[in-house]
């Protein structure tokens, strides 16, 4: 089912969703796009690249209580927090990051350890992909062509939505979001020239050009493989690196996270906090020992994390080649060109 | 008739509450009643009067009027009682209940009806100028603040165009005020009536506002004082004194005239001196005049003796051997003075009369330093009044 | 979790009248970990003591809470009940809601909430103490006592008998200090002299005793049980093991220096001995006076010194002394009147000080115990003021409490000694001490007249010169009173020594505003400081008679006796330690502790602590930028969980 | 000034010279990156590094962070820019690098660029200096004649909100920070491991990136960084969300410089004013 | 009903502990809002539990220590007094009012001093109003 509605009119779409639960778009913020929970349906901004942040945090909170309890009090009296969520919308993730989504379901719930929380999540959303605008040109971090993601990929959302002249179109990918499609009152019909559009657009995504190599994922995991003890390699590589958490915040592939407890005048909270194994703590034991204290090794546990064990354990790369842990590097690290080195070494 | 008496303390209680706070700390050891000048000649003694205070004795009334606030006593107390506040605040439990003195009646009426103490017509309050004196605009620098006494004791007029022609000399920007405002009110706080107090301070209050006064110059020390430490603000206010020895150093003022080798003594008002610290200023303004030897009274600076003008003083009348000021002016003759130099318009008033009545006009003469300093830059403001001048 | 026995202590009706103790306890028992929650009348009695003991036992408490008064009251008290029932000592919080709360609150309400609220803040401290083990450590055996007068020469004396080690540190060429200037003492009128000079002697001769005059502390370091210090001898250019006291060189020295025991009332010689009985009886040479230093020539004692004792290069050297407890009794001065101006001190010939008049009284004075004004004659009319600059806000606000003692003696010895007219001019005459109220009817009898009132002025006579006029307001007839008389005496404030702030600073004591010494308690530790180990006798506490010092430095001999008896002695535990793991080598830690107790080892690249040398100040712990050091009893999580628990309610 | 690509020429010389002579171990200073727009910190450690040394309007990085991954001993040369022979000055005070084990390479530069903003970087953001303090080589000429701007200039506009817009903004600012932790690894004086905030006892604050938590980081950090900021503006840099830490620092660097008459990184001979104290430093202080 | 702030007091033990005592020793009545935390010596105050403090909902942070030169561990206090001053300077820049941190040194004879610090504090706090701005988010809800 496609539908289409003006984008001057995206915040009466936006008000529409906003009835019906819990709006998650793309808001302009001081220093650049972020998914942000909309409170005034004019916050709404289409005119972004992609965001800052992945829209990871949609189902994986930078913190989220697990549990509360009283200090002092017998174990029964503590209680699982209840998310009772509404019918959440997650309006314009670009296709590379909603591929991400089903990376992570893996952890979270294909694995068969199942995480309540994400999985809670994961079911009341209802997911917007949008399309990237395919007449501007990629920017120089990205690389989802490399994993074989195009710039029109539907595959993941509910419905999938491209940006024509004026007009934002949508078609529903799943049942799940034609029923939401045929809901949305204030959207248009769209027309067969809309739909022939569609179509073509998606097809031409597949062409779109990022930086690109070659990769095949047995050959990459081998060559990681092989490269583990070449510490000099790894050095070399890690040598800028400031061991900040900037690339696994942003990424949206991280899930790592810490366990904490947070107790005030006697409430106590058990919450996840997203960690970063970058950060020289991460590996750190209780006793004191840390099996990673160098750079070399915690940088060289994130590529291997993402680009040889993940793909060892359930067969896929965990990376969606968004470019952000580029970007935003401080010292202009480049998981690419890590990749494209590692190839060749 | 039983002669005992029985502490009174609701008495005491309404003094303290009347600000006599200090009335507490007393430990009556007599530095207070030592240290005062009134304590040799009259039958004031500010020692008993805290005593009576302390115990709500009748009886208060026969002397609480004696005290001129010179601060002596306060200076000297071991205990740091504030001696001038319980005055006040004595006065004010009795006088409400209508205890004002003949001589004080008048004074306080006339600042009631006419706001100031000289029972001048409230409109005629700049007529001393003549029109020949700018008023004070918000774009002007200072405020010279014309208290009462020179605006209208024909004496004092003299010291207030001499403060303006001297000011116009330093080329000053200045303005007196209109005659919206009225009497400082000093006098009338010591005398106890704090409610009239009040009134004037809001009546120049509203003025200074309206006007925007942020800096001022006053030539009466008891208008200094109320100002800084009674009017609730944080005035930019200097005494004439300071001003003017400042112009000089600068040499903005230049004194002019030799005056030949005359002795001029100095007397401190007590508050331009004990109550506000100034005690060189005025000085360095005698020592700059060419021809002038500056001879101290053994009484000087911090340990200087009060006219008896201060504190209603003024306008009371004293019996011959119980005057101040007489004392004082034989102590100026003691130096060889001819010129009795203060700064301060109570001073003068009080030294003049006790001239007068001493006798001695032909042996010293009474002279704001202001004016001092106006003769040497040889400057007359004394208006040929007729043919009488010619004859003098 | 931790089990918490909360013991709130009424103190009679100090506590639980502006705090509903029961409340609090109940209160105490709602409190997580709190397992048993009792009020008790006097908890620091005997059975109140038991009470802890058994609830320890019953509820296997690990932790105490005790919410009673001060710890510097009773911390000591109770940490040993603790450890009796076989607790850590260091496992106990204290809360102060007596000094702190029933004391300075009127409202019963107020005072109960804010009990609830320390509390509360000591529960949550409380579940994070940790057992410390003290330290234990040797003690030397030596006593300092650093002034020489009559209080450091009495508790010299009295250590030195119980066979301990004494160093008795005087800054002056003799010991003896105030004592000696004076002529007779009150009420008894006994010399001075007679019965202070054996005493004097009797330190000279003590096998125990080191005695170190012209010496100065410059340096103190170490702890109770453990001091180190260093002491400067100045130079006498005259070698005291060579001298053998024949004073030939004084009486040949042309240089006239000021003789400070006689108050500036004549001149003595540069190179001198005090006065007579001055113990050592050997002389110093004064610098500022010599001849020699002054102009380069003379040299004339060097001459007649049989002995070469002269040493005119000699320098400052120093002695390190090591003892286990110190006596500090140095003194007192009286404050210079000059300023106060109204009573004429330095301008007029006539007005004395009080030890001007103690020295004119001596036989051994200026005048030979003649009493003679600067003109030779007799006065005819004296006036004694009391109180100048004593109980006066404008300078020291304390009553000096020895002068209208010392007035009295010297209106009697006026009497005595001249047939003048004795003036008191007083405010209260203050005469509580054995004998003393019959002194001052005594000197009443004797005629002298006193004048209720303090002097206004004192100035000059117009009529006669030379004489004075003393103005004061008889406050009893409320008269005025003109008095003139040929003599005045002040009676000055009793002031703490010019570096008595200096000595303060060197020993690690508090002083009050002016100087004084502070007591750890004023009425239970008189002689303690708050520095471990040090003690202090006489007037450099407070203003007091010879009496009252005498039975003070018997005191502190005492208490220093109770620490240099030990062979050993525990140390507070509360020192702080790193956790090297958390360590980043920052050395914020080296760099600030006054004590040295943090060294860098390069070789781990983290700092450790000299835990001997650390006093548990903290200071390190809170510049330590990765919270690596452990500031033991006073962690950082400690504080943080006691600052949470004060804010909850 | 010496144009970027002379001093490139310079440093590729002196970096040949330094490791053949075997004078340095390594050369600390700037790499190629993904683009010309992107270099990054490298550390040249053979002959063959040499070439891929670059220098460019963005060669920000303050190379001293980079300067405690080497032992004692282990002889450095470091590409030094103003700001970063400050912090190298900073870090001998504090003994964490020995004077003696380093080659400073001067760089004497102006119109410097943020890569992200393309903006000019002056002393609004930096120290307001264009020569290095401290060095050994210089790889370019003395700036001289260049406007000097006071680094403490930009301040005004902050100094003169009322405190409820100023916590307004600082609060907005705060509740933008994801607790990524870049700022205090980019910069050179935070060398604490572990950093106070990632500590279990004492828990100073929660981890997660929410209002107390960031203000405990950030405004201890603040404290931390009291009279040792050497105003690189690496912090505001590095941060991903643009949070302008560096406002901050220079406020307290300001504060610290009238308080007690030092400013950071300027002195070898100084001591950090932290731990440091007068007699006579003035109670007024603590109005 | 009328404000009563929640007041943080630190103090040294060797001199403001002590004057604190000394206050009640003496029977000088003074508000109850202060709450004192004692430590060794004001130099052991890390400045971060000042920030706490404020973010546990202290409207006033007081603390005390010796004179200046009168340490009980000689310098401490000189130490505390730099740091506590850049304490306040990032308070204030942060937006805090100013008048909500104050040091003051106050001796162990000075009970009186203590007393009327305690009063004047807590009436400049009460001037002041309750202290949200880093108080956490949920303890205001609570208020």
């Amino acid at each position: 089912m496609l539908k289409k509605i003006s984008i001057s009119k995206i915040s009466e779409l936006a008000a529409a969703l906003m009835d019906k639960g819990l709006l998650l778009a793309p808001v302009k913020e001081i220093s650049g796009h972020n998914f942000v929970e909309i409170k005034d349906p004019k916050q709404v901004d289409l005119d972004f690249h992609n965001t800052i942040a992945s829209p990871k945090a949609a189902f994986f909170p930078h913190k989220e209580d697990f549990i509360k309890y009283e200090t002092g009090k017998p174990i029964d009296t503590a209680s699982v927090v209840a998310l009772n969520l509404p019918p959440t919308f997650l309006f314009g993730a670009r296709p590379c990051d909603v591929k991400s989504f089903g990376i992570m379901d893996i952890h979270f719930i294909a694995s068969g350890i199942v995480d309540p929380f994400w999985k809670q999540r994961r079911e009341a959303a209802v997911i917007f992909g949008y399309a990237f605008d395919l007449e501007k040109p990629a920017q120089p971090e990205e690389f989802y062509q490399t994993l074989g993601i195009g710039a029109a990929d539907p595959e993941g959302s509910d419905i999938f939505m491209v940006k024509k002249g004026g007009d934002l179109l949508l078609n529903s990918v799943t049942p799940k979001g034609e029923k939401i499609l045929t809901e949305l009152k204030i959207l248009n019909e769209g027309k067969a020239a809309d739909k022939k559009y569609y179509d073509e657009y998606i097809k031409k995504g597949k062409e779109y050009k990022t930086r690109s190599m070659c990769l095949e994922p047995g050959a990459i995991t081998k060559k990681l493989e092989d490269l583990f003890q070449n510490t000099d390699f790894w050095n070399r590589v890690s040598s800028a690196c400031i061991s900040c958490g900037v690339c696994t915040f942003v990424c949206p592939t991280c899930y790592c996270f810490d366990i904490c407890d947070d107790t005030l005048f006697g409430h106590g909270t058990r919450r996840r906090v997203w960690d970063a194994c970058m950060f020289t703590d991460f590996t750190l034991e209780a006793s004191g020992h840390n099996p990673r204290t160098h750079v070399y090794q915690r940088l060289r546990q994130k590529i291997n994390h993402k680009y040889s064990y993940h793909v060892r354990k359930y067969g896929v790369i965990s990376c969606v080649g968004c470019g952000r842990c580029t970007k935003y590097c401080p010292v202009n690290i480049d998981i690419y060109s890590i990749i494209e080195d590692a190839m060749k070494a | 008739m039983s002669q005992a008496v029985t502490p009174y303390l609701e008495m005491s209680q309404a003094i303290i509450e009347a600000g006599g706070e200090a009335l507490k700390k007393c430990y009556q050891c007599g530095t207070c009643s030592g240290t005062c000048p009134w304590t040799p000649i009259t039958n004031f003694n500010i020692r008993k009067l805290v005593r009576y205070g302390q115990l709500g004795f009748d009886g208060i009334e026969d002397f609480m009027w004696g005290c001129s606030t010179c601060k002596f006593c306060v200076d000297r107390c071991p205990r740091g009682v504030e001696l001038i506040d319980i005055v006040t605040a004595i006065r004010n439990v009795y006088s409400g209940g209508g205890m004002l003195p003949q001589s004080l009646r008048s004074f306080v009426g006339s600042l009631a009806a006419r706001g100031n103490p000289w029972s001048g017509d409230p409109a005629k309050r700049n007529d001393w100028a003549k029109e020949k004196y700018p008023l004070y605009k918000k774009e002007m620098e200072y405020l010279f603040w014309t208290c009462c006494t020179i605006c209208y004791d024909p004496r004092n007029t003299r010291l207030a165009r001499a403060t303006a022609e001297l000011l116009n000399q330093a080329a000053l920007s200045w303005g007196i005020p209109s005659i919206d405002v009225n009497c400082c009110g000093e006098s009338v706080r010591k005398v106890g009536d704090l409610e009239l107090f009040e009134r004037l301070k809001n009546t120049n209050l509203n003025y200074f506002q309206a006007n925007s006064v942020a800096k001022m110059i006053t030539v009466s020390p008891h208008c200094l004082v109320t100002f800084k430490k009674e009017y609730g603000e944080d005035y930019n206010i200097v005494h004439f004194s300071e001003l003017l020895a400042s112009l000089i150093k600068e040499g903005k003022l230049k004194p002019k005239k030799d005056f030949g080798g005359i002795k001029v003594t100095y007397h401190d008002p007590c508050y331009l001196g004990r109550h506000s610290g100034i005690y060189d200023a005025p000085r360095d303004v005698i020592k700059s005049l060419p021809g002038v030897e500056l001879v101290e009274m053994k009484r000087n600076r911090e340990q200087s003796m009060c006219c008896g003008g201060g504190g209603g003083g003024l306008w009371m009348e004293k019996l011959k051997g119980e005057r101040l000021s007489d004392l004082r002016v034989e102590e100026a003759l003691a130096t060889g003075a001819n010129v009795l130099a203060t700064a301060c318009p109570y001073c003068i008033t009080m030294f003049e009369d006790s001239i007068r009545t001493l006798n001695v006009d032909d042996k010293i003469v009474v002279k704001d330093v202001t004016e001092l300093l106006l003769e040497s830059l040889e400057i007359n403001i004394d208006e040929p009044v007729g043919d009488m001048c010619e004859i003098v | 979790m931790s089990r918490i026995g909360v013991f709130v202590c009424h103190c009679g009706l100090n506590i639980a009248k502006t705090i509903r103790v029961s409340e609090l306890a109940e209160f105490a028992s709602t409190l997580p970990d709190v397992v048993v929650a009792r009020d008790y009348r006097f908890m620091c009695s005997t059975p109140g003591q038991e009470m802890i003991a058994n609830d320890i036992k019953e509820h296997r408490l690990d932790r105490v809470i005790v919410t009673a008064c001060s710890p510097l009251m009773h911390e000591h008290t109770f940490r040993k009940v603790i450890e009796k029932a076989g607790l850590n000592q260091y496992m106990l919080t204290i809360v102060n809601i007596r000094e702190q709360v029933s004391w300075v609150t009127s409202d019963i309400e107020e005072g109960t909430a804010k009990a609830k609220a320390l509390l509360n803040g000591a529960v949550y401290r409380a579940r994070l103490l940790a057992p410390l083990s003290s330290r234990v450590i040797d003690v030397n055996s030596g006593v300092m006592i650093v002034g020489g007068g009559i209080a450091g020469i009495q508790a010299a004396l009295e250590l030195a008998n119980t066979g301990k080690k004494v160093y008795l540190v005087e800054k002056n060429s003799t010991i003896g200090g105030h004592m000696a200037q004076f002529d007779k003492t009150f009420p008894t009128l006994d010399c001075s002299a007679c019965i202070l000079t054996p005493k004097m002697d009797a330190v000279l001769q003590h096998p125990n005793i080191t005695l170190m005059t012209y010496c100065e502390i410059s340096e103190v370091k170490g702890f109770v049980g453990n001091f180190d210090i260093k002491v400067r001898q100045k130079a006498r250019y005259v070698n005291h093991d060579k001298c053998n006291a024949c004073l030939a060189c004084t009486e040949k020295c042309p240089g006239k220096g000021i003789s400070e025991w006689d108050e500036g009332l004549v001149k003595r010689k540069a190179i001198h001995i005090p006065f007579p009985q001055a113990v050592p009886q050997k002389p110093v040479i004064d610098r500022d006076a010599c001849t020699y230093f002054l102009k380069g020539k003379c040299r004339l004692c060097e001459k007649v010194c049989e002995q070469k004792a002269i040493d005119f290069e000699q320098q400052d050297t120093f002695i390190d002394v090591k003892v286990g407890a110190v006596i500090v009794a140095t003194g007192y001065n009286l404050m210079d009147t000059s300023p106060l101006v109204q009573y004429g001190y330095g301008k007029y010939p006539g007005v004395y000080s009080a030890l001007e008049a103690e020295r004119l009284f001596n036989s051994a004075g200026p005048t030979s115990g003649k009493v003679t004004l600067r003109d030779g004659k007799e006065p005819q009319a004296i006036a004694i003021l009391h109180c100048i600059g004593s109980r006066d806000k404008n300078n020291y606000e304390h009553c000096s409490r020895v002068c209208c003692m010392y007035s009295l003696k010297f209106a009697h010895l006026f009497k005595e000694k001249t047939s003048a007219d004795v003036y008191q001019f007083y405010i209260d005459i203050r005469a509580a001490g054995k004998g003393y109220e019959e002194f001052y009817n005594r000197i009443i009898e004797e005629d002298v007249k006193f004048i209720r009132g303090k002097v206004a002025r004192v100035a000059e006579s117009s009529d006669e010169p030379g004489r004075l006029i003393v103005e004061a307001e008889d406050t009893i007839t409320g008269k005025f009173v003109q008095l003139p008389v040929d003599m005045v005496v002040l009676s000055p404030a009793m002031i703490p020594r010019e570096d008595s702030k200096e000595v303060g600073r060197l020993f690690n004591l508090s002083t009050d505003k002016h100087g004084f010494f502070m007591e750890r308690h004023p009425k239970l530790a008189p002689l303690s400081t708050m520095s471990e180990g040090i003690f202090i006798a006489g007037t450099c506490q407070s203003p007091k008679d010879i009496p009252d010092t005498v039975a003070q430095a018997n005191g502190a001999a005492a208490e220093a006796l109770t620490i240099v008896s030990r062979e050993k002695m525990e140390l507070e535990a509360t020192t702080a330690m790193v956790n090297p793991a958390s360590c980043c080598g920052c050395q914020n830690c080296v760099r600030v502790c006054p004590y040295g107790a943090p060294l860098f080892n390069y070789e781990k690249g983290v700092s450790e602590i000299n835990e001997a040398l650390c006093k548990g100040c903290g200071l390190c712990a809170s510049v330590c930028p990765t919270s690596a050091i452990i500031a033991r009893h006073f962690t950082n999580e400690q504080v943080l969980a006691e600052i949470e628990g004060l804010m909850e309610f | 000034m010496t144009d970027f690509r002379q001093i490139e020429n310079n440093l590729k010389k002196e970096a040949k010279r330094l490791l053949e002579a075997g004078e340095v171990a390594v050369v600390l200073a700037y790499g190629r990156g993904y683009d010309e727009k992107h270099p990054m910190p490298f550390a040249a450690k053979t002959i063959a590094d040499v070439e891929s040394l670059v220098f460019n309007e963005y060669c920000n990085f303050n190379m001293a962070s980079y300067l405690m991954r080497y032992p004692w001993g282990t002889k450095i040369a470091i590409a030094a820019k103003a700001a970063d022979s400050r912090a190298i000055i900073q870090l001998v005070q504090e003994e964490k690098v020995r004077r003696e084990d380093l080659v400073i390479l001067g760089i004497p530069a102006y119109g410097m660029k943020n890569q992200k903003t393309n903006e000019v970087v002056d002393s609004k953001t930096t120290g307001g200096l264009y020569n290095p303090v401290i060095y050994d080589i210089l790889l370019g000429e003395e700036i001289h004649g260049q406007k000097i701007v006071s680094p403490y200039e930009v301040l005004a506009e902050y100094e003169a909100m009322d405190k409820e817009e100023r916590w307004a903004f600082w609060k907005s600012q705060m509740d933008k920070c994801i607790r990524c932790y870049a700022c205090r690894k980019a910069c050179p004086m935070c060398y604490c491991d572990p950093c106070f905030i990632d500590q279990n006892k004492p828990r100073w604050a929660d981890k997660a990136p929410q209002s107390p938590g960031n203000m405990m980081y950030h405004l201890t950090r603040f404290h931390h960084l009291a009279g040792r900021c050497i105003d690189c503006g690496e912090c505001s840099r590095a941060c991903p969300v643009d949070i302008p830490l560096y406002l901050f620092h220079k406020k307290v660097a300001k504060e610290c410089e009238e308080m007690f008459g030092q400013a950071a990184g300027m002195k070898l001979e100084d001591k950090p004013v932290l731990v440091d104290f007068r007699v006579e430093d003035s109670d007024k202080i603590l109005e | 009903m009328s404000f009563e702030p929640k007041i943080l007091g630190i103090a040294c033990n060797w001199c403001t502990y002590t004057g604190a005592d000394l206050a009640g020793t003496t029977r000088l009545h003074y508000p109850p809002n202060v709450r004192v935390v004692r430590v060794m010596c004001s130099s052991r105050i890390n400045p971060s539990f000042i920030f706490r403090a404020f973010q546990l909902g202290a409207d006033g942070v007081l603390v005390g220590g010796c004179h200046p030169g009168d340490c009980h561990y000689n310098t401490g206090n000189l130490y505390a007094r730099r740091r506590l001053a850049v304490t306040k300077k990032i308070l204030e820049f942060a937006g805090l009012e100013p008048g909500r941190f104050r040091v003051e040194w106050i001796s162990a004879s000075e009970g009186n001093k203590f007393a009327e610090v305690v009063q004047e504090f807590t009436a400049q706090i009460k001037e002041l109003g309750p202290q949200q701005k880093l108080k956490i988010d949920e303890l205001q809800e609570k208020a």
